[in-house]
Order: C-alpha cells, then sequence, then structure tokens
C-alpha cells in the first residue's frame, strides 16, 4: 500500500508549508528514513482528520530550511531529527546542538545505516 | 547511646522509606510500584512510606533500563542516600535490559551503574513481587548496619557538601 | 532578577524523570525549557535486528500503559501494507481491551492529579477504582499491564461469554464507583482552587501549537481520531468529548467524562461482538512500501509510520507519541503562572515521558 | 465542599478493601502469564523459542542438550509458549520470586522424548 506524498523540491518547502498553514492544516509531525546516500523527510500533516504529506530528498550532508518559524511545534522534532540523523536545520529557534536526546558518550547519529550495526558489534566484544 | 543506635537500627527496618526513581522505564514498572501504596496493597501498613526526597530513605527502588543521561542521575540519587540502604532493581529493563538490551542508548541493568540488593523479575513485576522484594531488601539492610564506620560517613559528607557547593543547577542570572 | 529552577528529574509529583528549565521573575513562570532524554532507549533502531512479529512486543514497550494501542496501530500498518484483512471478531476484541487501557490510564491520571495537589483521599480512590480494570486485564489477557494481546494478523486470546458478563458486571460497578466521586471534582473546593483557570490553552493556540488529545479537547476542538473509524469504530456511536474553558480543570473533566464514555463504548461493543475466528495466518510475510495510520490513545493521538523493503525486518519505524506533540503546547501554558502550580499544569497534558522519549 | 467527607465516613462501615497480602494471598487467575518452564523430557531441542523469543532470553544447545532461560531479561509474553512444535513449553500462574542474586533457569536433558529420537539425538 503506498503512501501518496507530494514530491518538492528543498526550496519549496517553506512557501509549500505557508500555504498549507494558511488554508488551516496543522503540523503533525515529520518523518526521517535513511536510504543510503540520502535522507527522504516526510513532512505529515492534518486537516479534519485528513492528512497530506510532502516529500523532500536531501543528500547526505546538506542542510534542510526550518519550518519551526512557521510552525513551533516543529521544534521538537527537527531537534530530534538532528540528533539521530545529523541533519542540520537552518534557522530552528531553539537549537540543542545534537543534544536533544543524546549525551556525549553515545555516537552521533545512530539512526543512520551505517552506525546501525555497531552496537551489534560491540555486543559481541563484550 | 547504645540504646537509641539500637532503637534506630529497629526502626529502620520496622518502617524502612523508600524513594523510587524511575530510569528508561516503559510506565510499567512505575505505576506497578504506586499500585502498592494504593488502597488494595497498601505497603503503609508495613511502616513502609514512599518519599521524595533520597536523603531521607533507607531503600532505593529502580525501574527500568539505565541509559547514558539517566545514570548520572541515578549515581547522583545513590550517593545521596545515607547508609545503610538497599537497591531493589524492578522489572526486566531494571534487573538486565530486557528486550531492549541491544538498543544504542542502554547501558543495561542497573547493577552496571550501582550495586543492586534484590532483583525482582517481571514484565511488569507484580505489586506482590514488589512487596516481596522489599522485605528481602529489608533482611539486608539489617546485616549492613554492621559494616558501618564513621570516616566513610565523614568522606561522604563531604562530597555532599561540595557538591552542593558547586552546584550549576540553580545559579542566580541578574 | 530572574532565578532559574531544575524540575526534575527526580521529582516526587511525577514518577517519570521530565525535566523543565524554568526561569521565575519572584513566584512566576517566565519561560521553561525542556530537558529530555532521559528515558531515551532508541527502540527504533531495534527494528534492524527483531523480525516483524517481534517488533509487537517492542512497541508494546514504548509505553506500558496504552500498550496495547500501540501494539495494535503498529499490526494494523503491517497488516496495511500486506493487505490482510483481519476477523471482524479481532477488531472488535482488540478495541475493548484498548478501551479498557484508556479507563485505567486515566482513573491512574486522575489520582496522579489529585496527588499533586495534595488530594490523598481522591488519589486513593481513583487507583483503588482503577484496580477492577486490572483485574479484568489480568483475567482476560494473562497480566496486568502488558497484556500482549496483539499480533500481526489478528489476537491471541479470545474473550468467552463468562468473561463478557463478568466485564459487563464489572463496568456497571465502575460507573457506580465513578458516580461516587464525580461530586468531588465537580464541586470540591481544593479541586477547583487548584485547577479552574490554571494553565490556559486557547482554541487557536492550541490548534496551531498541535495539541492532541484531551488537551486539544480541553480547548474546545473537536478532534478524535476515533471518528476516523479504524479498527472497530465504525461499528461504534460515540461523540468526541469536549470542553470549552482550555484550562487544567477543563482538561480534567475531558477525562472523567471520556471514563463514562469509554463503558459506553466497551458495552456497546460487547452487545454487537460478532463470532468469528481470532486471526488470520500470516507466512513468511516480506512487506514492502510505507504507510501512515493514526489511532487514538488516552493521552491523544498516535502516529506511526512504517516503511518496509521486502525482507522480514522493516525498513522503519516511526513513532509519533502524543506527549511528544503536547510539549509545544505545554511550553505555552507554563508562562504566566507561579511555581507551585507547575507540577498541576505539567500533569495537566498528562505526560508519558517514555513515550515521548522512546 | 464535604463531598469526600461522606464517602470517606461510608468507607469506615465497609469492609475493608486492602488484600492482606502476605496473610492472605490472592488466587492468582487461570491462564495469566507468570514463571515460564519447560518438560525438559519432551524438548525435541528445536530451538524455535530461541528464534521466535523477542529478547532473546532463551538458549537452546543442542550439544549439551540443556534449554536455558534467563528470566531476568524474559519479558512475559508467551510467544515462545505459542510457537513450541511440541508443546512442551509452558507458564505457571504464580510470578517468580525475587531473588538477591541472579539465577538462571537452566535444564539439562537427561533422556529425550521416546518417540522423535531424531531430534532429541542430534
Amino acid at each position: 500500500m503506498a503512501l501518496e506524498t507530494k514530491n518538492i523540491a528543498k526550496t519549496q518547502l517553506q512557501a509549500e508549508v505557508a500555504s498549507l498553514k494558511a488554508v488551516g492544516y496543522r503540523f503533525v509531525t515529520l518523518s526521517c528514513v535513511d536510504l543510503g546516500d540520502s535522507f527522504d523527510l516526510i513532512y505529515h500533516f492534518d486537516r479534519e482528520l485528513q492528512m497530506t504529506h510532502l516529500r523532500i530528498t536531501v543528500l547526505k550532508g546538506d542542510t534542510v530550511p526550518s519550518i519551526s518559524n512557521i510552525y513551533f511545534a516543529a521544534l521538537c522534532i527537527e531537534n530530534e531529527i538532528k540528533d539521530f540523523f545529523g541533519i542540520s536545520f537552518d534557522g530552528l529557534i531553539l537549537d540543542f546542538g545534537g543534544h536533544f536526546y543524546l549525551e556525549e558518550e553515545v555516537k552521533r547519529y545512530p539512526f543512520c545505516k551505517v552506525s546501525v550495526k555497531e552496537p551489534q558489534a560491540a555486543k559481541e566484544g563484550n | 547511646m547504645g540504646f537509641f543506635t539500637k532503637l534506630l537500627e529497629t526502626s529502620r527496618v520496622k518502617s524502612p522509606w523508600i524513594v523510587h526513581f524511575d530510569c528508561g522505564s516503559c510506565n510499567g514498572c512505575d505505576i506497578e510500584i504506586l499500585a502498592c501504596l494504593t488502597p488494595i496493597y497498601d505497603v503503609e501498613r508495613f511502616g513502609i512510606l514512599n518519599i521524595g526526597n533520597p536523603k531521607h530513605a533507607d531503600i532505593l527502588i529502580v525501574s527500568g533500563t539505565v541509559n547514558h543521561r539517566n545514570a548520572k542521575v541515578l549515581r547522583n540519587v545513590y550517593d545521596q542516600m545515607p547508609e545503610p540502604r538497599a537497591v531493589i532493581a524492578i522489572g526486566a529493563c531494571g534487573t538486565s535490559g530486557g528486550i531492549f538490551r541491544e538498543a544504542y542508548n542502554v547501558v543495561g541493568g542497573v547493577d552496571k551503574v550501582i550495586p543492586v540488593d534484590v532483583y525482582v523479575p517481571g514484565c511488569p513485576a507484580k505489586p506482590e513481587a514488589i512487596i516481596d522484594g522489599v522485605v528481602l531488601a529489608l533482611g539486608k539492610l539489617k546485616e549492613q548496619r554492621t559494616a558501618k564506620d564513621t570516616d566513610s560517613l565523614a568522606a561522604e559528607l563531604h562530597q555532599a557538601r561540595e557538591f552542593y557547593a558547586n552546584r550549576a543547577d540553580r545559579q542566580v542570572v541578574e | 532578577m530572574s532565578t532559574i529552577i531544575p524540575f526534575g528529574p527526580q521529582h516526587p509529583v511525577l514518577p517519570e524523570p521530565l525535566h523543565l528549565k524554568i526561569t521565575l521573575k519572584d513566584e512566576i513562570v517566565t519561560d521553561a525549557i525542556p530537558m529530555l532524554g532521559y528515558v531515551h532507549r532508541g527502540l527504533e533502531t531495534l527494528v534492524s535486528i527483531k523480525d516483524l512479529d517481534q517488533m509487537v512486543q517492542v512497541v508494546e514497550r514504548v509505553c506500558g500503559i496504552c500498550s496495547c494501542i500501540h501494539a495494535h496501530t503498529y499490526c494494523m500498518c503491517v497488516e496495511g501494507i500486506l493487505g490482510i484483512e483481519i476477523p471482524k471478531r479481532a477488531e472488535f476484541l482488540r478495541i475493548i481491551w484498548s478501551e479498557l487501557h484508556r479507563m485505567h490510564s486515566h482513573l491512574l491520571w486522575l489520582g496522579l492529579l489529585a496527588d499533586a495537589f495534595g488530594m490523598e483521599s481522591l488519589f486513593m480512590h481513583c487507583w483503588r477504582i482503577r484496580e477492577r480494570v486490572m483485574d479484568v486485564m489480568e483475567a482476560t489477557a494473562g497480566n496486568r499491564v502488558i497484556i500482549s494481546i496483539n499480533k500481526v494478523g489478528g489476537v491471541r486470546r479470545d474473550l468467552s461469554p463468562d468473561q463478557l458478563r463478568w466485564i459487563a458486571q464489572v463496568l456497571d460497578e465502575l460507573e457506580r464507583e465513578l458516580d461516587a466521586i464525580k461530586p468531588v471534582l465537580t464541586n470540591d473546593y481544593t479541586v477547583k482552587k487548584r485547577t479552574v483557570g490554571v494553565g490556559v490553552l486557547t482554541k487557536e493556540q492550541a490548534y496551531e501549537l498541535g495539541a492532541v488529545g484531551p488537551t486539544l479537547r480541553g480547548s474546545g476542538v473537536a478532534q478524535d481520531v476515533r471518528m476516523t473509524g479504524y479498527g472497530a469504530y465504525k461499528f461504534i456511536d460515540f461523540e468526541p468529548v469536549v470542553e470549552k474553558d482550555g484550562d487544567s480543570y477543563a482538561r480534567t473533566m475531558v477525562r472523567f467524562r471520556e471514563l463514562y464514555q469509554a463503558i459506553d463504548i466497551v458495552r456497546q461493543l460487547i452487545r454487537k461482538l460478532p463470532d468469528g475466528e481470532l486471526s488470520v495466518k500470516v507466512k513468511a510475510a516480506k512487506p514492502e512500501g510505507e504507510i501512515v495510520c493514526r489511532s487514538e490513545q488516552p493521552r491523544g493521538e498516535l502516529l506511526y509510520y512504517v516503511k518496509g523493503n521486502g525482507s522480514k525486518f522493516l525498513e522503519r519505524v516511526r513513532i509519533r507519541t502524543p506527549t511528544f506533540a503536547n510539549v509545544p503546547p505545554l511550553l505555552a501554558m507554563l508562562p504566566g503562572i507561579e511555581m507551585a502550580d507547575v507540577p498541576v499544569v505539567a500533569l495537566s497534558i498528562d505526560p508519558c515521558i517514555s513515550c515521548t522519549e522512546r | 465542599m464535604f463531598d469526600m467527607t461522606r464517602t470517606i465516613i461510608a468507607n469506615f462501615f465497609s469492609k475493608a478493601h486492602t488484600r492482606l497480602y502476605p496473610l492472605q494471598t490472592r488466587e492468582p487467575f487461570p491462564n495469566v502469564r507468570g514463571n515460564l518452564f519447560n518438560n525438559i523430557e519432551e524438548c525435541i531441542l528445536c530451538g524455535m523459542c530461541q528464534k521466535r523469543c523477542p529478547s532473546q532470553c532463551i538458549t537452546v544447545d543442542k550439544e549439551s542438550q540443556t534449554w536455558q532461560v534467563d528470566p531476568y531479561a524474559c519479558v512475559y509474553c508467551g510467544v515462545c509458549v505459542e510457537h513450541c512444535p511440541v508443546h512442551c513449553l509452558f507458564m505457571e500462574s504464580p510470578y517468580r520470586k525475587p531473588a538477591a542474586e541472579k539465577v538462571m533457569n537452566r535444564l539439562v536433558q537427561v533422556q529425550g522424548p521416546a518417540k522423535k529420537t531424531k531430534g532429541a539425538a542430534q
């Protein structure tokens, strides 16, 4: 079952989100998937229990414009994704600097595919 | 003096005070610990009192897995407790890490950070099991009282004083 | 002069480590910054080592209080990708247990709130009533809190006619007990003094900041994901509970009235429960594709995003829990209230930190 | 203002709700998932439980003919019981008692099941 998403470019994001807000959509959340050499960012919006999804694909190491100036609620989730995937957001109103959830000891960006295998290897070493 | 020490020791075992700290628990064990305090199980029958302050507590109940961030808090709570003290690890997560022990941010059971006296298995542990665990921990408290010496107490007091002198969290900003 | 006070992580009122850095001017809160991560386990990464069926047990342990609904939503997602239609009886049974979870969660929260403003006797009464629901859970599903009832393709246990009769009887008793504490919540001076007008969230604020569940409905927006009719909710008549004021008292009343609503829903489900199989066989499932499913937890709207890559391990499971959405509204409620009201307001969103941080 | 008071006074004259736990133990409900056990002499050591366990707490060793469960990592979900092909796993209703030291539940098979000797011997 496919998820119907509207694919847009990174530069269109701010304008697209602002137009959704203008017609009464509220921000639900943002999902991020590691595709190997790029990330899929899926923005979920909701209006009267009808959902609409925007998808942008960014290369690793790219920055994404933050939508926390449009929806304040996006603040937490953007910080979370910064922790987990290492994607930098431009113009985040409150930046925890990648330590929203994680302490110094934990390796960086645990949700990226390369690093997911590491804890297993470390466990076997114990 | 001997009489008062004895009285103190007896009262400690007769009415242990408990502090509960939730590490990375899923809430399942937490609500079972709280359920022990409520009318159906009512551990206050035994003089067991749940208090929020580790400095007054004899027994530390820990539920949930330890991760890197709350390990420091757990250590801190444990250090603030006066001797003799006992630690109870509740649930599969508290005893070994349970289903999460392969996750990246999980250190493991409580015993990786602080010494644990009683392990209560279950996912979540039943209130009856938690009461049993507290009773077991009381035995530990009784044994520990002879091992107490004043030097280590004085050292701990000094450590605690230094901690409070250098406390960074509560600063006053102009 | 302003003072910064840490609220939590170990706090007598909240059993969970919520940490707020609160800036005070005299006694009034001017700013609050959440510090999360004390319960973060990273269980979303476990998809790469636990297969489809094992993940059901993992997502149940995202949060113990609403474990059944987590597993239900996860199973809905996987069944949606695989295109499996589960038996009607299984759908009804899932909702029965979900609504029982909602009851015990709301009663638990009501007790905690009463404890937060020092009304010990109400706390005791709520938790005593709650034990009846726990007994139902233990007798029917085999465990008190995490009941492990869902599996991909259906449910694992059945309810016998005797058990259904017993549940109906317990519900009657529950309703009587709730009637006994109802005047306390509606008239009592202590309750009203601590909650009315405290932590106000206006309708516009709530909508824009993305509040969900009772926090949103307490502000006058009638939004309940159960209205979309997922699972067996399409066969059930119910109206979302809405209060207008948007303060802590409104949120309390929403949850209290939802208790009656949940009792009513379970009664309807028992009456309409069809016969049939409990589960369909799912053999060597290799889901491919992505899906978004939503459901209504006791705390609000839960969203799962699941992506499969054609192997028995899923590519990604993304969980957006209701408390995560309710943190920005909480930050909006805190400025302007007194320090002593912070625990009550923080509790009024029914925070579930283990959900938030997963 | 005195709404609670009425209930409280009523409670003085009703039966106590408290279960006096250590003095009176309540019978556990049937089918409650408690301690996990294995009828080791019927076990064919197929390792299905080990494969299915979400918590990876079961270890089956065919060579030394042992079946071991870590009860401190077990999440009491009962998945292994459902997937056991010979139905030799079962969950007892009483919960596992707390202990001061972790003791694994380790069972050694002395003599395999009579019928399917093929599975046990290898």
